[in-house]
């Protein structure tokens, strides 16, 4: 934590690219791009996460324990909604009567 | 920074009773770098329980948007995508003056950090003035679910009323929620700026300017999230 | 009293209850210990609050058609005690008490990570408390401590917005509390402390503050979002404009099953420290103990499906859920065959905390057990929301988690005020609240087969003879709870003084004298050996 | 006087009888370990009680044999029950083909229950013996729990959704019938009773609580009070599609995602028709919520259904 730290430039570098990913995200909203415009937003909003993460709040030179909170915090969130998706979406297999309303 | 074993805390000595002179280091802990360590360590673990509690409302929005895709596509519409961006360039911004704020603070510069901390809640104080007006603005289309939903034909797109108000409760409760804790995160920072500019932070323990750092930077990431999946829902080539 | 100890103990000068005085010294106090005796007295109120309801509950399921009180209060008294007794007394019982108490001793520090953390978190606790107490004073609130909508938020007309905010500023008290533990546990160990040497009391919180750290958030969350819907009489569960009421109960149950997890797992490493204690034994297969806690904090996050089998989840996210719940049943089998092999060819001494140990280890076996009913699917749409629902979780909070704390606090309590209370008297109390407990949860097993509804005031007349013999066991059971406290408080003022370690435990925490000075050590400790070293000559363990 | 209560509540259907063997399967290994534990300790605790003040018992060594053989049979006994209960569980919510369908309505603290023949009651249900029953059931308020004990079936009631349950009563008599989800100030008395009757008993019962009308025929009229002839016409050239035959046989969206016409579809398009586009209709059908209760609904769809509705059909 207090060995390396980002040097200004890093810091500019990243908001510049932070800058172009935002404009970016808003670009490419208004293309057509069918079930993609969803899958591209998330990949750079993912992307801008990491960068803020790994830059901004000094991720990439913090000691191993904080990555593992931060991985931690992802796979339990990952697990509430999976479980509770895999809940609504099988709702409608089964063969008998109750059918969710769709 | 030197290296961790040549760090420029004053070692202390095994037999050298704990409570060091500087009133820089508590009682409870050994030196100084096991402070910030521990720190630095319990604001991440507040982070990943911050990442559950948006969690929670993240997953309902998941599910209902796979469930009722045509309200929120449609509800997603009627929000201003362009004053959106704004926004996210307004918080992109204040994080990176929050970056050179933490930055100042290592180097003991207090003068720049007293800056960039400013500018920071300014910016803030931006994003939440951009965020005002948007409600305000779906007040005025009578877009609010509970006070006065009643939207107009063409702003449903044919979806079913139901749904469209289903998307804005997520909608105020989502961005209410960020906007609280943008908030608490301002006044976080105005405490802070004065401190600083008292200049009590010293260079051996800038922690505080540290932690809420992360704090910020956390909420800055919830916003990242917050756009496309409230504002860019199917895209806006309609 | 089997701890006649050669030399007359004498009570170290200075220690941390007189090193100052006055009502500030306690408000604002930083120390671990003191915070720790400020949830113990919080604590303790919220049981006897919690404990009246269910006085008051069991004398009116005496006759079918309710002897005591209309169905209205029956209701709002069945989820007033939901409320104090799990989220006010159970979930902050150990951890909050013991753990603060002993955390810093157990590891050789000075206090907790963030001291002022700590005392926040009590503040919070109380504050929470306030706006419970207020809902309780005012009206009540009718909707059981599981707050389903769209009941709690368009149906009902009491304090649920109170009781609600209470839950979710109480959760932050817990949130901090595991956050506290867990930068402690890893940052601030005594040098030579490796994970491998610390107690099983420390596993075990360090287990519980992992769940407090994830799984609070969620229910915070869900009780925000009941409150907004509750005001603006919209949101997202409201199945008016098409939100799902099953959604609540999934936010609901990722919280609160953990839950279950919290109140049992600190009750768990008690057990683990007494049982070694008292047949001076080296607990057999340390590492399966200490790795099953971390198991049991993991696979508890997988589970809460199982609280939902017949409230139209899908069968197929059933099948996983059912799977799953008998998963996290295996470690808590392992801990008990390790504890009970802890036993073989110990000196087993019948202390009253060896007491509580042996009857945790009893009833959470039949606890356990019961369980597996309510896992398996097919049994569960008969028994679910029966009386067997009632009396697993009894047997399990109650008989497991509420035992091991008074076992806990017998075993601490020379620790905590350089004290000995009148052991045969505590003798006496545990065996009371052992046949009173049996006597009144054991019915309900058999009234939830028949078929007796949970959360009825008023019952058909063919339960009446088990509803009369479980309310019989609880007017026991709240007399024998009575007892410990009298001849405790009796042994602060005139009880023996108790030396530095009086049950000759190898713990960490025995080497400060009792009461323990402000900073615990006066010389930070360096661990070299492995705990629990019984078998080893007294003082080759430093 | 009360008498001594029995221990085991009637068992009035197969799956009772099932549910009971897996049961007391699960109390046999309960009571083993139970006895085996409570055994152990007390043994160890009468042979090895501390004789002297300064006894020091010899360490024990750890056994990782030990270990695995207590790891390994709890886990072969939770498969074993896993698997005997998750089959037990999808048959009790899988009802055979042609059962005998009743409605349930729930409201706040009392139970409607509508045979499709026409006679409605309230906390009473009247059903023929060894005839599978298959109850449809939905909610006007709060959430509601369906429970009969001595058939062993229980399912939540939920508001907005239609959910089943089914039963087969082998035996004649009266049973209990409670609400198991908490519902508000008098759940505790949403309580009725089951009355299962010989096939001959069932008719006669039928004959004299006859009503005018059965539930299709409230539905006709329902259909033309509220004016959904005017659109929906026979030959299908009205404004809205023919419904003849639609039921229980899939439909393709305007989205072009397919569904199956049954009652939930049924309800939705009576409810929210402007979340069901269909590729060559306008989107013009008004909602008729607050003007239906989910009688009403019931009703229509029971109509619906008698238009000639295919074999219906096992949704995939």
């Amino acid at each position: 934590m207090s060995e390396k730290q980002p040097s200004v430039g890093t810091y500019i570098l990243v908001f510049m690219a932070l800058l172009v990913l935002a404009a970016l995200t808003t670009g490419i909203a208004y293309v057509d791009l069918g079930p993609f415009n969803t899958v591209i937003a998330l990949a750079i909003a993912v992307v801008k996460m990491s960068l803020v993460g790994l830059f901004f709040m000094h991720l990439w030179y913090s000691p191993g324990l904080n990555r593992i909170v931060v991985l931690a915090g992802f796979f339990w969130l990952a697990l509430l909604v999976s479980f509770t998706l895999a809940d609504f979406l099988s709702r409608t297999w089964i063969t008998s009567f109750d059918l969710a309303p769709r | 920074m030197s290296e961790r074993a040549a760090s420029d805390a004053l070692p202390l000595l095994p037999d050298q009773p704990a409570h060091s002179a500087s009133s820089v280091l508590h009682h409870q802990f050994e030196d100084i770098e096991q402070q910030r360590d521990a720190d630095n360590f319990g604001m991440w673990v507040f982070l990943a329980t911050e990442m559950l509690f948006f969690g929670g409302v993240f997953t309902g929005y998941i599910i209902y948007r796979t469930l009722y895709y045509p309200g929120f596509v449609a509800g997603s519409h009627g929000l201003e995508a362009n004053l959106g961006a704004a926004m996210t360039f307004v918080l992109l911004a204040s994080s990176f003056t929050m970056a050179m704020a933490v930055h100042a603070a290592r180097e003991g510069k207090r003068g720049m950090l007293v800056g960039f901390l400013t500018s920071t809640i300014i910016l803030g104080i931006a994003f939440l003035a951009l965020k005002f007006t948007e409600y305000i603005h779906k007040w005025h289309e009578q877009l609010v679910p509970g006070f006065n939903f009643h939207p107009a034909l063409e702003s449903l797109r044919g979806a079913p009323e139901r749904s469209v108000e289903l998307f804005m409760c997520f909608y105020f409760f989502m961005t209410g929620l960020h906007a609280l804790h943008m908030i608490i995160g301002i006044g976080l920072l105005a405490v802070l700026a004065i401190v600083a500019w008292q200049g009590k932070i010293p260079r051996e323990n800038y922690t505080r300017v540290e932690v809420s750092g992360l704090y910020w930077h956390f909420v800055d990431i919830i916003w990242i999230y917050l756009f496309p999946l409230l504002y860019l829902i199917g895209g806006r080539y309609q | 009293m089997s701890t006649a100890v050669a030399e007359v103990p004498v009570q170290s000068q200075v220690h941390y209850l007189n090193a100052n005085y006055g009502i500030k010294s306690w408000l604002f106090t930083t120390d671990h210990k003191r915070i720790a005796l400020l949830y113990l007295g919080s604590i303790t109120l919220m049981f006897f609050i919690g404990g009246a309801a269910a006085v008051l509950m069991r004398l009116h399921l005496i006759e079918p058609a309710g002897a005591l009180v209309q169905p209205e209060t029956y209701n709002k008294l069945f989820t007033m005690h939901g409320v104090v007794m799990l989220f006010f007394f159970l979930v902050p019982s150990i951890p909050a008490t013991l753990g603060n108490f002993l955390v810093p001793m157990m590891i050789g520090a000075r206090d907790l990570a963030f001291p002022r953390l700590n005392l926040l978190s009590w503040y919070v606790y109380i504050t929470g408390a306030a706006f419970t107490l207020y809902a309780l004073i005012s009206g009540g609130v009718d909707t059981g401590w599981t707050f389903y909508t769209p009941l709690s938020s368009h149906y009902v007309t009491t304090h649920v917005i109170a009781t609600a905010m209470g839950v979710f500023i109480t959760g932050f008290s817990s949130i901090l509390t595991g956050l506290n533990f867990i930068v402690t546990i890893h940052k601030m160990r005594a040098p030579g402390l490796t994970w491998k040497r610390m107690q099983l009391f420390l596993w075990s919180i360090y287990a519980t503050s992992v769940i407090f750290v994830l799984a609070t958030p969620v229910i915070a969350i869900a009780l925000f979002l009941l409150v907004l819907e509750r005001i603006f009489h919209v949101g997202i569960f409201d199945p008016a404009i098409g939100g799902d009421p099953v959604l609540f109960q999934h936010l609901f149950w990722f919280y609160s099953h953990p839950a279950v997890y919290i109140m049992i797992l600190p009750g768990m490493g008690v057990v683990s420290e007494l049982v070694t204690c008292f047949s001076r034994k080296k607990p057999f297969g340390y590492i399966f103990i200490a790795y099953s806690s971390l198991a049991i904090a993991m696979i508890s996050f997988f589970v809460w499906g199982h609280h939902m089998f017949v409230s139209g989840q899908s069968v197929y996210a059933g099948f996983i859920f059912s799977a799953l719940s008998f998963a996290v049943a295996i470690p808590s089998a392992i801990k008990v065959f390790n504890w009970t092999a802890t036993l073989y060819k110990g000196s087993i001494s019948y202390d009253a905390p060896m007491l509580y140990a042996l009857g945790f280890i009893g009833l959470f076996t039949m606890g356990g057990l019961t369980g597996l009913f309510l896992a398996s699917m097919a049994t569960d749409i008969h028994l679910h929301d029966t009386y067997f629902v009632i009396a697993h979780f009894h047997y399990i909070m109650v008989g497991g988690a509420v035992m091991a704390y008074l076992g806990g606090i017998h075993y601490w309590w020379p620790k905590i005020t350089g004290r000995l209370y009148h052991d045969g008297w505590a003798r006496f109390a545990a065996f009371v609240i052992f046949i009173g407990f049996n006597l009144t949860f054991f019915p309900q097993y058999m009234l939830g087969y028949l078929g007796m509804p949970r959360r009825y005031a008023v019952y058909p007349a063919e339960f009446q003879v088990l509803n009369v013999m479980s309310s019989a066991g609880a007017s026991i059971l709240g007399v024998g709870y009575l007892i410990p406290f009298v001849y405790l408080l009796w042994s602060i003022r005139y009880g023996p003084i108790a030396g530095s370690n009086p049950w000759q435990s190898t713990g960490l925490e025995w080497k400060t004298p009792s009461p323990p000075p402000t900073e615990n050590f006066e010389v930070p400790p360096v661990i070299t050996g492995e705990p629990y070293g019984y078998a080893e000559p007294e003082h080759a363990r430093v | 006087m009360a008498q001594w209560p029995n221990l085991r509540p009637e068992v009035a259907s197969v799956h009772a009888e099932r549910m009971d063997h897996l049961f007391f399967f699960l109390t046999g290994v309960t009571l083993f370990f139970t006895f085996l534990i409570f055994g152990a300790i007390f043994y160890f605790m009468i042979k090895y009680r501390r004789r002297s003040e300064t006894e020091r018992p010899p360490a024990t060594r750890d056994s990782r044999i030990l270990e695995i053989t207590w790891i390994v049979i709890p886990s072969l006994i939770c498969i074993v029950l896993f698997f005997w209960g998750a089959r037990l569980f999808f048959a009790a919510f899988n009802p055979p083909q042609g059962a005998m369908e009743i409605f349930v309505v729930g409201k706040q603290w009392m139970w409607h229950l509508q045979h499709p023949e026409g006679p409605r009651e309230i906390n009473q249900l009247h059903v023929p013996v060894d005839v599978p029953i298959v109850l449809t059931m939905t909610s006007e308020d709060v959430i509601h729990g369906f429970f009969l004990p001595e058939f062993r079936i229980k399912r939540d009631v939920v508001p907005g959704r239609y959910l089943s349950e089914w039963f087969q009563a082998t035996k004649t008599g009266t049973y209990h019938l409670f609400c198991t989800q908490y519902c508000g100030a008098l759940h505790s008395g949403m309580r009725g009773t089951l009355e299962v009757m010989s096939p001959t008993e069932y008719a006669e019962w039928l004959r004299d609580n006859a009503t005018a009308e059965s539930m299709t025929q409230m539905g006709r009229q329902l259909f033309t009070r509220l004016g959904c002839d005017t659109c929906h016409l026979a030959d299908g050239s009205g404004t809205g599609p023919a419904l003849e035959g639609r039921f229980g046989k899939p439909v393709t969206l305007a989205s072009g995602e397919s569904r199956v016409v049954d009652e939930s579809f049924v309800r939705q398009a009576i409810l929210d028709p402007g979340s069901l586009p269909l590729p060559n209709y306008r989107p013009v059908m008004p909602t008729f919520r607050g003007q239906v209760n989910e009688e009403q609904i019931l009703q229509l769809i029971a109509y619906i259904k008698s238009l000639g509705s295919s074999e219906r059909s096992q949704t995939p």
